[in-house]
């Protein structure tokens, strides 16, 4: 083979580049979003989400429902093969699902199938998952990272399968198939002709992606004609000034990624733990708090709005979606108030300012958290109702730290598994759950397996609503921000805006010149 | 980085003392030294390894750092347990010295893929860099030491030495984004970051067997296009690492350029009518370059360290960002693995620099 | 050599202030050595003092995001407000670069007082009493310093901090995992001289006195054993900074609100360069390239003072009152100089 | 100044270059005077004061005088290899130029050609990376175009001229694979190549051992003889001035204080500097010195039988042995003159006997305490009995503690006095007894001259009233007028205290000043032992033999008879080694 062959191809196509990071080609193997990202383009799901919508339908399936709360039954469309020919049957599915569960790897998203209790296929088509206890996420679950279906004839059922054999096993089922992969550092995309989904035949033949270290190197390369479309990440600045170019374009697009303050109750000012405890307080200093920061600053001044403000923990665009907080605090239409966060405090007796310990870590949610928590320091001392202390501390001791209840006061950030809003309430509210600031409210649990059980979508949305008001009333974190999609793209490229929804994910499929 | 010149290592006259101690051997004896000095590898891998082992379990564990915000407290414990990080320390470090015995380094913990490979598919990229920054380093750092020995303490020298001081004082991360700036956004000559445009990369990629020495596969090629292409990536990196290496060179010649211009041989040849020029290119030179090659040695390890930086700067994708990363993902298996690797490529590279100085030294041929 | 330090210790009439090391070195200077040494002196002196009077240089705190008039303006192009700008982050630029100074000097300090301590020690104890601990350490030293420096900054220093940033939590972290780095050298050299002198005469002659090994040690051998560490200790000085800055440009440094670091500025103003902003990166840059050359200036010069073979001598002939301005020579008519380009003694 | 008369025939015509009537052509090198200045840390130095100097061809003029005196510096001037430091004015005119006044080109044209030098330390004069034939070849080639196979194969011719054998394979050899005296000659064939008409040799045979002193000096008197070359020859060994030099000239202090033709100069020195240095030269004579017989074992100080010391190899290799099965033993109050070639073992004994190196094999008794094998916690209750005098008095001192600290060591060590205070009465009495001015105390050492301070070593060798010295070539740094004092010094008070002596010295003249009885010591054997005038009187092994006879003695007629017997002495060698 020669290198002219490669660059012709390429030629036509398209070139994204990005700075995500891949761990892994194996859906096994992997639980990240540099990852899925690329699972995305090149493996079909039993259930995903068309462009434009976060709700699912099916994908790879003809038809999928619950025969019973506890049992989903799926049948696959007609025909279905992988890019190397071998059919994609029910047995494949099974294999997929069971191997998710034996490999259970470290780095895998084995425990979204907590609640699967077993796959079968009885036919070549049919495919029945049976499940512990009502779950209506489960046809989300089947399009996350969990669900990426692969062929039995090349990955390994107890062990991840390398890149390599994948690449040259061809056992893509989506979009696109993947002609030369090196990780990290550049993959060759081709449109696949046995993908027959919800997403349609992808509208480019070829398509090209780099990796990139640096987020400058990206920002220079879209800046320069190398890549015609830039996703993921560019800096506030490098945006506000691709901004000003007038051959790119740049999209926003909803995103699903949450930025938020997390409430320790034992160790926070008057937590069940201090010598000065006192629910009343502590939820006076947490409604104070929310009534005085001020997300349309984070928004502007950090992010140059490539955050927007958040008022709940579920973010804008997903079914079900409301904005609690805006109301609750502050001067009610989102902003701060400090006149009425003085009289929250007062009226609950709590003598200010308060001292807080607020806890960062500058190197897990971008370089911005630096700017973020100083802002945010300076607004709740502006205030005069606190004394900050600010304190960062690397991710990987961070996130042993804070279960140990060592912050009282700290900062979290959500990327979603699916685009349910469940997904932004179960994991953070139900009994021991992964947060473990020992906010423990029997009413939101409640609310919340009724909620996932209810299969009636009008019921289901306004339990949704109900679980979000609940806690913005108690406040166990204190959501802030919520990103957007952005990409810069080269001019004459096309259906960018398509595949921005939230969904959050990005396929190139719907990309054209 | 660390910086170490002829007259720290070797205070003493330039003359090479240590070696000649190893004359009185005999004809066995240059085999046993080199048989007791590659032997010396294995103490300084194990002390590194060890350190390494110990240090990484300190700063935490891959799987914390990887989902750590993910999963519940009971999940997480589950999957430290299952991958054996919950066990005695103690325990694991017997059970990784055996491996290490056993050659075996392990697969890394964030992306599962083995030591050897990842040592193989960027330990040749760190190579190529490392190589041409050497190219740049000798090339520029050479001459240039002993034109400032010649002209000693007149302003061409004063100029030199302030340069070279610049070179070093200069952070690569800082002279790196200056050069991208000026050579690839500026004026547009060179490209940014990479080892190679991605389609070419890919085309690389594809020949058989490649070497994953971007510019032997090139070669290998015989495309104009796709050489050019790879060498004018390389034209910034090398510059960057290159002249850093370059400054430190510089200062190491000319001071012992002048040490040895200062021995009684330099005046007895003198003395014989030998002119000023060939005095520093013959008589000086050579003898000087037995301390600066031992050093030049130790210098690998900081090229190494070096290319680090530099690798992150121009998104040149080698073992050392590639270490960087599992760092930032205290993947210690992969760190580990990679400085094991990295620990037995500096022992062996003075191991080697030592057998040039001694080929260069006739007075411990044997 | 044998001329151990009968050159460094001059004129024992002087009066004392003459003799101090950097100023007795400057009298011995001579020429460009004098000019760099001088130039080199003079930047050292400007940082030690805009960090001690940081306060009151500076306009505004490292972490300062307002003022009485508000909050600053991000990115703000300097101005008679701000001077270089403000950075990304609503820092005053010139206020970040005047108080990183103080960072910069602090995290030195640290290195090189605890890395003098710890390798003097070893270096003394283990060149002198050789023997198997001698062997060992030297291995221990030879692998430590075999490993890419930085990366040992940077895992000492994650587990030395716990990953957290504050100010004096990062300038000892930084700090000590410098030192880690710099203990090989110390100790090496130490040794190397330990090792020397254990052979002199003057300390065989304590020997066959009878005077103890500790004595011995410390009243002969480490008294002598200094000579080399001025030098070595600018070079260090010059290899933290810079260590230093490179662990901020990767973030394990010290936070912004903690205290101000150049390399996370300099990390902090990456994009900010790439879309024209200058000013944020560019201070902080010749900052640090400044202050290392400054350092490595005084460096090289007293290793060039140090070492006969290179120092500088000023020419013969003019009487005692012309030595000033010694550099140059003016020929009488009766003088005929030796060619300099001759004699490279 | 003496300018003396230049051209009378004093020295008698031995070869053909003398039998050329003398005119101003014949005048090789003239300076004249020539004043050379150093810009130093304290301020200048005159080292040259206006020497006026002449060499003709086919003569030897020896430079004599003490160190520092300027004769190296004078030597150089010739060569303009002086370092930028200096700054020279006056004439040295050398084939009709000023070799001061014309420009870099025409030095380096006169080098090697006109003017060549030979160093003192051969080792170090050659360039150890290159092959001798190289840069023998490389000198030739420096002036005019001459092929690489012609250059080398007068490098070739050259070598063999000077003795060395088999040159067609040694040119290619590297210096480390030549002996010192060997090294030697090639440095002095590099010389001889061009044929220059001035050869400057700045102590050509000091690094060297007598033996290969006198080879070396048979070296340059054939290059005299057989190509007539004139020769600087610098030296502070009046022995070996009385063996070559035509003519001498002394310096003192930068000034030529005496010139004359050596026989004369011997015969009848004019100045009373030149009388004072002719003086201070140990001379090997007779001394008739009182043996007393050891009667007693408790009489004895040290006992060494069967003393073997052997050295440890580096990295596991066989050791080296220094010392191979000696006995000698030393009496109370008795001095024990060791002597030897460089390397033979002497200082290797002495140390050991002060417990500085391991004893390995035999049996060492030190003052009733078996040295092999001993741990220093018994021994060191000892060191109290014995003192050491270092060879280099510079390098014994501790040059950050003053005279009085350093003296006051072992006091304070062993418990006399507190501290360097306490024990300063003590300290100066010491001070008084080698006649050294007690204020010097306060001085550091850096600060007393050579012999000053090799004084300031016997006091402190002498604070513990020791019954044991080891003194180990105590004045073979000091110049012969400062080591003539130092000796005489420790005579008496090696007679007024009465302490046994090992006394070790590469000079028999000086051994033989102050020993009873002599070993010498070859190749780690002691090959003779007995008293003075035996061992010197009638040696018996041909090495302490060859030893006598290759000593140059300060007396051109006496020196003739000397090198005549030393041929002899050569002759039935090889002879015997035919045989
Ligand atoms: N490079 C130099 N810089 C300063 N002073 C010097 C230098 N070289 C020689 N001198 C001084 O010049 C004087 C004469 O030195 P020179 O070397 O000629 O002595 P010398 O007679 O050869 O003595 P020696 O017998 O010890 O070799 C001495 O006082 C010496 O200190
Ligand atoms: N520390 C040592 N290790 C190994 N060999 C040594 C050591 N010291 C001396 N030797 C060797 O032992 C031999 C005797 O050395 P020693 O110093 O006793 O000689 P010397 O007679 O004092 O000579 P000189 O007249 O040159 O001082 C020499 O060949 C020398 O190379
Ligand atoms: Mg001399
Ligand atoms: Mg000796």
């Amino acid at each position: 083979a020669s290198g002219g062959d490669a660059a012709d191809d390429a030629l036509n196509g398209i070139s994204v580049g990005t700075t995500d990071v891949i761990t892994s080609l194996d859906p096994a193997g992997s639980y990240d979003n540099g990852s899925f990202a690329v699972q995305n383009q090149v493996f079909g799901f039993l259930m995903n989400s068309p462009y434009g919508s976060p709700d699912v339908e099916p994908d790879l399936a003809e038809s999928a429902e619950f025969t019973d709360p506890t049992t989903y039954t799926v049948t696959l469309k007609d025909g279905l093969t992988f890019a190397n020919g071998n059919a994609l049957t029910s047995s494949d599915v099974k294999f997929t699902f069971d191997r998710q569960l034996a490999i259970a790897d470290d780095n895998g998203p084995s425990s979204l199938l907590g609640n699967l209790a077993s796959t079968e296929a009885p036919d070549d088509k049919t495919v029945v998952f049976t499940l512990k206890g009502a779950d209506q996420t489960w046809p989300q679950i089947l399009s996350s990272p969990a669900g990426p279906i692969v062929d039995e004839d090349v990955f390994s059922a107890t062990s991840l399968t390398s890149p390599d054999d994948i690449v040259s096993g061809n056992a893509f089922s989506g979009q696109y198939t993947i002609t030369d992969y090196s990780e990290n550092e550049s993959i060759q995309y081709a449109a696949n002709d046995a993908y027959d989904g919800v997403l349609g035949a992808a509208k480019t033949d070829s398509v090209t992606a780099t990796y990139y270290t640096e987020e400058t190197d990206l920002k220079l390369a879209v800046q320069e004609g190398d890549v015609d479309v830039a996703n993921r990440s560019l800096s506030p600045t490098d945006l506000a000034d691709l901004a000003k170019d007038d051959s790119l374009t740049v999209h926003n697009g909803p995103g699903g990624e949450t930025r938020y303050m997390v409430f320790n109750f034992d160790t926070m000012p008057h937590g069940a733990t201090q010598p000065d405890a006192d629910a009343a307080k502590a939820l006076a200093v947490r409604q104070a708090v929310a009534g005085v920061v001020d997300r349309e600053a984070l928004a502007k001044e950090v992010y140059n709005d490539t955050y927007t403000p958040l008022y709940s923990v579920v973010p804008d665009g997903l079914t079900g979606a409301t904005k609690p907080l805006e109301s609750l605090y502050g001067d009610g239409e989102g902003g701060p108030d400090v006149d009425a966060a003085t009289s929250t405090l007062s009226s609950a007796g709590v003598s200010v300012p308060v001292q807080i310990d607020l806890q960062y870590s500058p190197d897990h949610y971008g370089a911005s958290s630096d700017e973020e928590y100083a802002l945010i320091k300076t607004q709740l001392e502006a205030s005069g109702l606190f004394t900050v202390n600010l304190q960062s501390t690397l991710w990987d001791t961070y996130s042993t730290e804070r279960r140990q209840d060592a912050y009282p006061v700290y900062q979290l950030g959500w990327f979603p598994d699916f685009s349910d809003a469940d997904n932004y309430l179960s994991p953070f509210f139900v009994k021991d759950n992964f947060v473990g600031n020992h906010y423990d409210s029997a009413a939101v649990q409640a609310l919340l397996s009724q909620e996932i059980a209810e299969d009636d979508e009008t019921a289901r949305t306004a339990l949704i609503g109900q679980i979000q008001d609940a806690v913005a009333a108690d406040l166990p974190t204190l959501p802030l921000l919520q990103g957007t999609q952005i990409v810069v793209s080269a001019s004459d490229v096309q259906g960018v805006d398509d595949t921005l929804d939230p969904s959050f994910k990005f396929r190139y499929g719907a990309l054209s010149r | 980085m660390t910086v170490l010149t002829g007259d720290q290592i070797a205070p003493e006259p330039p003359a090479p003392a240590a070696p000649r101690r190893r004359r009185s051997g005999g004809g066995g004896g240059l085999g046993r030294y080199l048989v007791v000095r590659a032997l010396l590898i294995i103490p300084t891998v194990f002390i590194l390894v060890t350190l390494v082992f110990f240090l990484m379990r300190v700063v935490g564990n891959p799987i914390t750092a990887s989902v750590g915000d993910r999963l519940t407290e009971a999940q997480l414990a589950e999957r430290l347990a299952a991958a054996g990080y919950d066990r005695p320390i103690i325990v694991q470090y017997l059970e990784y010295l055996g491996q290490i015995v056993r050659l075996d380094f392990g697969t890394t913990a964030t992306d599962n893929r083995e030591i050897s490979d990842i040592i193989v598919t960027y330990g040749a990229a760190t190579l190529e860099l490392v190589f041409y920054a050497l190219i740049v380093a000798l090339v520029i750092g050479i001459p240039l030491g002993m034109l400032a020995a010649y002209v000693r303490d007149r302003w061409p020298d004063a100029v030199l030495r302030i340069l070279a001081i610049f070179a070093y004082a200069t952070p690569v991360f800082f002279a790196g984004l200056l050069l991208k700036l000026t050579f690839s956004v500026w004026l547009g000559w060179l490209p940014l970051s990479g080892r190679a445009d991605t389609r070419i990369a890919i085309a690389l990629g594809r020949i058989e067997n490649p070497t994953g020495i971007y510019i032997l596969d090139a070669l290998r090629l015989g495309n104009s296009t796709i050489t050019l292409d790879v060498l004018s990536h390389a034209v910034l990196p090398a510059l960057t690492l290159g002249l850093l290496t370059a400054g430190i060179f510089l200062r190491l010649v000319r001071t012992n350029v002048i040490g040895t211009l200062g021995s009684e041989y330099v005046d007895a040849a003198r003395s014989r009518g030998v002119s000023e020029l060939r005095l520093v290119r013959k008589h000086a030179l050579k003898p000087a370059l037995i301390p600066i090659i031992t050093v030049m040695g130790l210098q690998i390890a900081m090229l190494l360290g070096g290319s680090v930086l530099t690798e992150t700067t121009f998104g040149w994708r080698g073992l050392g960002f590639q270490l960087q990363q599992y760092l930032s993902a205290r993947d210690f298996v992969a760190v580990q693995g990679i400085v094991a690797v990295l620990a037995v490529i500096v022992a062996v590279t003075n191991f080697l620099v030592d057998v040039i100085a001694a080929l260069i030294d006739p007075r411990v041929r044997y | 050599m044998s001329t151990t330090t009968s050159g460094v210790l001059s004129d024992r009439h002087e009066p004392l202030w003459k003799r101090l090391p950097i100023i007795a070195h400057v009298r011995r200077s001579v020429g460009l050595q004098r000019g760099m040494l001088v130039a080199g002196i003079v930047i050292c002196v400007a940082f030690v003092v805009l960090a001690v009077f940081a306060p009151l240089i500076a306009p505004y705190g490292y972490g300062q995001l307002s003022d009485d008039d508000g909050t600053f303006a991000r990115q703000a192009a300097p101005s008679a407000e701000h001077l270089w700008g403000t950075t990304v982050g609503g820092y005053d630029v010139f206020s970040r670069v005047v108080w990183g100074t103080r960072t910069a000097i602090s995290v030195v300090v640290v290195a090189v007082v605890l890395s003098i301590a710890i390798g003097v020690v070893l270096g003394l104890v283990s060149g002198y009493l050789g023997g198997w601990v001698d062997r060992v350490l030297v291995v221990v030293a030879d692998a430590v310093y075999a490993f890419p420096s930085l990366l040992l900054a940077i895992v000492v220093s994650i587990v030395i901090s716990g990953g957290q940033s504050s100010l004096w939590g990062g300038i000892l972290s930084a700090g000590i995992s410098i030192t880690v780095v710099f203990v090989p050298q110390y100790f090496r050299v130490v040794r190397a001289e330990a090792v020397r002198l254990k052979s002199e005469a003057f300390v065989e002659s304590a020997k066959v006195v009878g005077s103890s090994t500790p004595r011995i040690m410390f009243k002969h051998v480490l008294r002598n054993a200094t000579r080399s560490l001025p030098l070595i200790l600018t070079l260090n000085a010059s290899e933290a900074i810079l260590t230093l800055a490179a662990l901020g440009f990767l973030g394990f440094g010290i936070g912004p609100t903690s205290a101000a670091e150049w390399g996370y500025d300099l990390n902090r103003a990456l994009s900010d360069t790439a879309s024209g902003i200058w000013w944020t990166g560019v201070f902080p840059g010749a900052a640090i390239v400044l202050m290392v050359l400054g350092i490595t200036l005084v460096g090289e010069s007293l290793n060039d003072l140090a070492d006969p073979r290179l120092r500088t001598r000023r020419r013969a002939g003019r009487s005692k009152a012309g030595r000033r301005g010694a550099g140059s020579t003016t020929t009488t008519t009766a003088t005929t100089p030796v060619d300099p380009q001759e004699a490279t003694a | 100044m003496t300018a003396g008369p230049m051209d009378q025939g004093a020295s008698p015509v031995r070869h053909a270059a003398h039998d050329v009537p003398r005119d101003e052509r014949d005048v090789a090198v003239g300076i004249t005077d020539l004043r050379v200045t150093f810009a130093t840390d304290g301020g200048d130095v005159p080292a040259v004061r206006g020497v006026t100097l002449d060499v003709r061809a086919g003569e030897v003029l020896a430079i004599v005088g003490e160190s520092g005196s300027g004769k190296s510096v004078t030597a150089k001037t010739i060569l303009r290899l002086l370092p930028e430091t200096a700054v020279a004015t006056g004439a040295v005119v050398l084939s009709g130029q000023n070799v001061l006044e014309i420009g870099r080109g025409a030095v380096r044209e006169l080098r090697g050609t006109e003017v060549a030098m030979v160093f003192q330390e051969p080792s170090t004069a050659l360039n150890p990376v290159y092959t001798v034939g190289w840069q023998i070849a490389e000198g030739i080639r420096a002036h005019g175009k001459i092929g690489r196979k012609e250059a080398r194969a007068r490098a070739v011719d050259i070598l063999r001229k000077v003795g060395i054998p088999d040159p067609e394979t040694r040119v290619d050899y590297y210096p480390h694979q030549f002996s010192g005296g060997q090294k030697q000659r090639v440095v002095i064939a590099m010389a001889l190549v061009l044929n220059p008409s001035v050869i400057v040799a700045d102590e050509p045979t000091t690094a060297l051992d007598v033996t290969v002193q006198a080879e070396i000096l048979d070296l340059l008197r054939r290059c005299r003889d057989e190509f007539g070359t004139a020769i600087v020859l610098i030296t502070h060994n009046m022995g070996v001035v009385a063996d070559l030099a035509d003519r001498v000239a002394v310096m003192y202090q930068g000034e030529v204080v005496e010139q004359a033709p050596s026989a004369a100069l011997f015969a009848a020195p004019q100045d009373d500097y030149t009388k004072r240095l002719l003086g201070s030269v140990p001379v090997l004579e007779p001394r008739g010195a009182q043996v007393q017989a050891v009667e007693a074992d408790r009489d004895v100080v040290v006992r060494a039988s069967g003393l073997e010391i052997e050295y440890p190899g580096r990295l596991g290799r066989g050791g080296f042995r220094a010392v191979k099965g000696v006995d000698f033993s030393i009496a109370k109050g008795e001095v024990l003159g060791l002597v030897g070639e460089s390397g033979s073992g002497k200082t290797t004994i002495g140390r050991a006997i002060a417990g500085l190196t391991r004893v390995t094999g035999g049996s060492l008794e030190v003052l009733g305490v078996e040295m092999n094998g001993v741990h220093e916690r018994d021994f060191k209750p000892l060191r109290a009995d014995i003192g050491f005098v270092f060879q280099d008095p510079a390098s014994s001192f501790n040059p950050l503690l003053t005279i009085a600290e350093c003296v006051a060591e072992p006091l304070i060590v062993h418990g006399r006095a507190g501290d360097a205070r306490a024990a300063r009465g003590r300290v100066d009495e010491l001070m008084e007894a080698v006649q050294l001015p007690k204020a010097f105390g306060d001085r550091y050492p850096h600060e007393l001259s050579g012999g000053q301070r090799q004084r300031a070593s016997l006091a402190r060798s002498l604070a513990l009233e020791p019954t044991l010295l080891i003194a180990d070539e105590p004045t073979s740094a000091l110049d012969v007028s400062v080591q003539a004092r130092v000796l005489e010094l420790f005579r008496e008070l090696q007679t007024d205290l009465g302490f046994a002596a090992l006394f070790i010295s590469h000079d028999l003249a000086v051994v033989n000043m102050l020993a009873d009885r002599i070993g010498v010591l070859y190749h780690g054997d002691l090959v003779e032992n007995g008293p003075n005038d035996q061992v010197l009187g009638a040696p018996e092994h041909p090495y302490t033999q060859r030893l006598l006879a290759s000593l140059p003695v300060p007396d051109p007629a006496e020196q003739a008879a000397r090198r005549r017997r030393l041929a002899e002495l050569d002759a039935r060698a090889a002879a015997g080694e035919v045989a």
